[in-house]
């Protein structure tokens, strides 16, 4: 295994009698496809972290007037922010994805007896919201609507 | 029927002896409908005595036999040795204490699954003479899943949480807890609720989904685990309402 | 610490859980249209020139003020998504007794954020 | 001589199997001020009642009877269980198990929500309460998680009980446990002492019962000098797997399944095997016979591990398979390789379960004073010559339930306990194991000695016995006895150390062993699970008894005891 867990990682609350050999991480970790898709979704954290900022930073800009809208507007148009949007954009989908994947079973309509959708039915939904509000959205912000 | 000759390398600890695991090779005769189990029976008869490792049933239900194979944790009388090649590393669960060669601590565990109030909770305990309580197939079908944990202790090992947060509750604790939560004939879903926003919280899981990855018995502990979530803060929540007793 | 983190826990999971739902749904358009289709002139800029941004951001459906509203989510719910990830991450990285300092500081953080978030849409 | 750790309660159960937890729950309700010690060999929820797959029976339905269901049970027993037992059994069970219920066994159900029940061979009709194809397994789970609410059952748990502590006036005041963990010994102490340590099946070869059935109880109380009853009636399951042994549950049948020949002929209804229109549904010993006569027939089908029948659900279909049966669809995808929505499973009969065992009255006390046994390893003649099946699991309940009042009701009248003689015999036990720990001396391995044992059991106590084969047997059992006591160990930790309780475990097998075989060869007739080819007709004039199987150093002695009969009369079994 490739290294030790936290020490006291399933340990009981009064410890054994006899020594025990401290706990190890199984080598699986960070070794197979599905743990690093899982880290990979854990990493988007920072992305999201950073996207909420300059999302901040223009929409404060906004509120500044004119000039500092512009200006921020034209930042955007520097080749490293947009790779830089074009990563996070396929993060966010990444992230979509993996959570509409996840999401049917930990889905919490099962509050009652009543049973909850199957899940195709619930995946569907996701999906045509997600892409009705992609398409709306980006209408509206794009002048297709509301002119 | 066939037979193949595989290397099974055990890890080895005997704190009488030991100052760590260490790990000790075995060539094995293997028959080809043979599982994982077999060969260390196998070791265990006709090789080396002092190899130490827990199984009973033979038949994937009593929980016992679970131990990291290639890394990975496997139920081994369940596990075919015909999907190995012919290096086969045997340790014992990962993210548990271990007491001997292939054999783990459990008590944490047990701790852990007492924590949740693993039974019917109810504010008047009905008598037998009062009959059976009825409970419609959707009813069941709500927790029926959930219940049919055998307590291998495969998902602890697999969590990446359960690695690294000694407090957290786990899995398989959690889907139990959740499996009374959502049984028509329990009253106890807020004791529960409560437990599961105490230390150790159901919230620390990061739904790395790995626990349903490996668990044996389709229990999809993660499902469990991210239900609650959502059931522990609906209670949260009718607690700041109704600060007297939620649900 | 460790007691005060357990009692929000239930609200940070909440925000963080609509980090992920919300604003993976919100931020594909924003990301496409305004860091990549209006950069690269697909689509003509002036589709978001000043006066249409603040129309819009000041946008009324019925008596909800719905562009305020978005832009926040837009801004502080994925802060909330990314301060908790990052928190898991590190904790599976073997940061388990560091955790409720780093939680502490990545959750101050998100906290900011919103703050400035929410007085951003004020200014508006 | 060791030191040795002294732990006090009220009173003691050993085992944590359905009848060890039922009991600890009843002694723990009965009176809350007391303390209980649960002592198993493994945590309880591994108890090999976890493998279990058919149902429990106790009469639920409308058109059901106590009357019917004790009526089948004393057919079933070919006549041999006391009546007022099962009269006492038929009665409690729908009780036992709404408890069940109510402590959150997962049931399957009926539409209007009602427990739903299934057909069980030797059942006029269904009564039979089950949770698909996983009862044992909930009813282990609900039990252990119940137990953990009473803070006064305190468990020992991975302690091996080798040896029943005995007061200076010959009553049994607690038992001594080896702590697997630490190798250290215990001397638990208490007022009354119950066994429920399941049954024995792994003295045989092929059966479909867990490592851990090893006959411990049985053994323990035999070595007291308590008599061992019944011991010759071996069930044999009709429908195992063949290599493993694993347990395809008797509600495939339940349900509808066939047994087919070589041929694809439905034997059971072709042929007369006794079991009359019950066919596939009749009871267990019958089938078992008539599979070996067709396989010794040359009707059978033969594979790598040898000649076998097969179990035909597919007219079922997926639905119903998957929905009644999915663990079935598992086991035999898993461990045959063979799905049976598309194609025959491969069975042949297998040892199953025990009739016979410690020898106890009603309330399940045994002649020790002090001593009691519940469960599998108890015989407090139920089961008779044949156990139906899903009889047994309410067997544990109702019995684990009514040994525990019991004992709480003895152990009150109990004064203070001179524990100076029972702590002496702690520690010469503790310095047995000690001197049995990784001594290198003698030359036979563990592993030769078991498999001798299994290979004596499956010559002389098949379906088929006959005197000069059980003659053999009980000799060569008999001498591996000594050949035990020489064992090469080769482990000399004191940390899990497997290869001792193994050990121990092996010396319980030749005692159950030879006791059984000795029982066996007494029986000059044939009845229920037991059929003699030399004498193959029931003899009620000479053996309407209970075999009595006492232990003695120079070999078993065997006694009888009269069967209690009641309304119903000895008849012949026929369905
Ligand atoms: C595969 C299978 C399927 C079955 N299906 C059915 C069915 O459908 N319906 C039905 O009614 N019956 C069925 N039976 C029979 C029934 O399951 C058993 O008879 C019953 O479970 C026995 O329960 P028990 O409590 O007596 O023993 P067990 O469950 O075997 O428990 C024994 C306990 O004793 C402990 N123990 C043993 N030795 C020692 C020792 N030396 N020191 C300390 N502790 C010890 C063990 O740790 C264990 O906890 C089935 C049996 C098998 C094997
Ligand atoms: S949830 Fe699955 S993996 Fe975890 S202990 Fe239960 S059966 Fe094993
Ligand atoms: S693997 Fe662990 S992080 Fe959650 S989804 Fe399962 S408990
Ligand atoms: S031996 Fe029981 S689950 Fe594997």
């Amino acid at each position: 295994m490739s290294r030790p867990a936290h020490p006291h990682a399933m340990a009981p609350k009064t410890p054994g009698k006899t020594r025990t050999a401290p706990p190890q991480i199984p080598a699986s970790w960070w070794s197979t496809s599905r743990m690093r898709a899982y880290l990979a979704f854990d990493a988007t954290g920072f992305v999201y972290l950073l996207v909420g900022f300059l999302a901040i930073r223009l929409v404060w800009a906004l509120g500044s007037g004119q000039g500092a809208y512009d200006s921020a507007l034209g930042a955007l148009e520097n080749p490293i922010y947009i790779v830089w949007n074009v990563f996070a954009l396929l993060c966010v989908i990444g992230v979509g994805v993996r959570f509409f994947r996840l999401f049917p079973k930990a889905q919490p309509a099962r509050l009652g007896p009543a049973k909850p959708p199957p899940g195709p039915v619930i995946h569907a939904g996701l999906y045509l919201a997600w892409i009705g509000i992609t398409v709306l959205l980006s209408a509206i912000l794009a002048g297709g609507l509301f002119a | 029927m066939r037979e193949v000759t595989k290397t099974f390398v055990l890890t080895r600890f005997d704190p009488d002896q030991d100052e760590a695991p260490r790990t000790q090779e075995y060539k094995v005769p293997v028959r080809e409908d043979w599982k994982v189990l077999d060969a260390i029976n196998f070791i265990k008869d006709e090789i080396d005595p002092s190899v130490s490792h827990r199984w009973s049933c033979r038949m994937a239900v009593c929980g016992s036999c679970g131990m990291m194979v290639n890394g990975e944790p496997k139920l081994t009388c369940k596990t075919a040795l015909s999907d190995y090649g012919d290096r086969v590393e045997i340790e014992p669960l990962a993210n548990f204490p271990i007491v001997r060669d292939l054999v783990v601590e459990l008590e944490g565990f047990m701790d852990k699954f007492k924590s949740v109030k693993p039974w019917i909770v109810r504010a008047k305990q009905k008598a037998a003479e009062e009959g059976t309580y009825r409970q419609s197939t959707e009813e069941l079908s709500a927790f029926k899943q959930f219940s049919m944990c055998i307590n291998c202790m495969l998902c602890y090992s697999a969590c990446p949480v359960v690695a690294n947060e000694p407090e957290f509750i786990g899995p398989a604790a959690i889907a139990l807890g959740h499996r009374y939560n959502m049984d028509s004939r329990d009253e106890g879903a807020s004791e529960r609720n409560q437990r599961f926003r105490e230390e150790g919280t159901v919230f620390s899981c990061s739904y790395a989904n790995e626990c349903s990855e490996v668990c044996p018995k389709d229990v999809d502990p993660a499902a469990a685990v991210n239900q609650a979530k959502f059931n522990a803060v609906i209670d949260w929540a009718k607690g700041l309402v109704m600060p007297k007793g939620g649900s | 610490m460790k007691t005060f983190l357990l009692k929000v826990e239930p609200v940070i999971w909440l925000l963080f859980g609509q980090g992920i739902l919300i604003g993976t749904i919100l931020l594909t358009a924003w990301l496409l249209v305004i860091g990549i289709l209006i950069p690269l002139g697909v689509v003509p800029s002036d589709a978001l020139a000043y006066e249409r941004a603040l129309r819009l951001a000041t946008a009324n459906l019925l008596f909800l003020p719905i562009g305020k509203l978005l832009l926040l989510a837009i801004m502080a719910l994925p802060l909330w998504k990314g301060a908790h990830h990052i928190r898991s991450l590190l904790v599976d990285f073997g940061g388990g007794e560091r955790d409720p300092a780093v939680a502490s500081l990545l959750y101050l953080i998100a906290t900011a954020g919103s703050v400035a978030a929410v007085m951003a849409v004020i200014r508006l | 001589m060791s030191a040795i750790d002294l732990y006090r309660h009220d009173i003691i159960i050993v085992g944590g199997g359905g009848a060890g937890l039922r009991a600890a729950i009843a002694a723990a309700e009965a009176d809350p001020s007391q303390s209980i010690a649960l002592v198993s060999k493994v945590y309880p929820m591994r108890s090999h009642t976890v493998s279990a797959e058919g149902g429990a029976a106790a009469v639920a339905r409308a058109d059901d009877t106590l009357e019917m269901h004790g009526y089948d049970t004393v057919k079933g027993s070919d006549f041999l269980g006391d009546q007022h037992v099962i009269e006492y059994f038929v009665e409690e069970a729908p009780k036992e198990l709404t408890l069940l219920e109510h402590w959150g066994l997962p049931f399957s159900r009926n539409e209007d929500g009602t427990v739903a029940t299934r057909a069980f061979g030797g059942m006029t009709t269904k009564r039979t309460w089950y949770a698909a194809d996983k009862i044992g397994f909930h009813m282990l789970h609900t039990l252990f998680q119940t137990s953990l609410k009473y803070d006064n059952i305190v468990r020992y748990d991975e302690h091996f009980v080798s040896k029943l502590l005995i007061a200076n006036d010959g009553s049994c005041r607690g038992v001594a446990a080896h702590d697997i963990r630490t190798g250290e010994m215990k001397a638990i102490i208490g007022k009354a002492v119950m066994l429920t340590t399941g049954g024995g099946g792994k003295i045989f070869p092929f059966t479909t019962n867990g490592m851990i059935k090893t006959g411990d109880g049985m053994a323990l109380a035999y070595r007291e000098g308590v008599p061992l009853k019944d011991m010759e009636f071996v069930q044999y399951h009709p429908t195992g797997l063949p290599g493993t042994g694993i347990l395809i549950t008797e509600a495939t049948r339940g349900e509808g399944g066939y047994l087919t020949n070589k041929d694809g002929e439905r034997f059971l209804v072709e042929r007369d095997y006794g079991v009359g229109s019950k066919a596939e549904l009749g009871p267990r010993d019958m089938i078992s016979r008539a599979i070996v006569q067709e396989i010794e027939a040359g009707r059978g089908l033969s594979g790598p591990y040898g000649d076998y029948v097969n179990l035909d659900l597919r007219h079922l279909g997926e639905a119903k398979i998957d929905e009644r049966l999915p663990f079935v669809r598992l086991l035999g995808r898993t461990y045959v390789g063979v799905d049976p929505v598309k194609d025959p499973l491969p069975i042949r009969p297998v040892v199953h379960y025990m009739m016979g065992g410690v020898d106890t009255d009603i309330d399940c006390a045994t002649q020790l004073s002090g001593l009691y046994a519940a469960g599998e390893t108890a015989c407090v003649s139920l089961n008779g010559a044949n156990r139906l099946g899903s009889n047994s699991l309410t067997e544990c309940l109702v019995f684990g339930a009514r040994g525990a009042r019991h004992m709480t009701q003895y152990a009150k009248s109990i004064g203070q306990i001179d524990d100076k003689a029972l702590v002496e015999q702690a520690k010469a036990e503790a310095d047995r194991i000690d001197q049995l720990r990784g001594r290198q001396k003698g030359g036979e391995k563990l592993s030769e000695i078991r498999r001798k044992l299994n290979e004596a059991m499956e010559s002389g106590c098949g379906v088929y016995r006959q005197q000069d084969t059980m003659k053999a047997c009980l000799q060569d059992v008999s001498q591996l006895r000594g050949r035990v006591a020489d064992l090469q160990l080769t482990d000399p930790s004191r940390v899990f150390n497997t290869e001792v309780i193994a050990a121990l475990e092996l010396a319980n097998m030749v005692d159950v062993a030879e006791a059984l075989a000795a029982s066996a060869l007494s029986r000059k007739e044939s009845r229920g699970a037991h059929t003699c080819k030399d004498y193959p007709h029931r003899d009620d004039q000479n053996y309407l008894y209970h075999t009595m199987c006492t232990f003695s150093p120079s070999g078993p002695v065997i006694g009888k005891k009269d069967v209690t009969l009641g309304h119903w009369e000895p008849e012949e079994r026929k369905y």
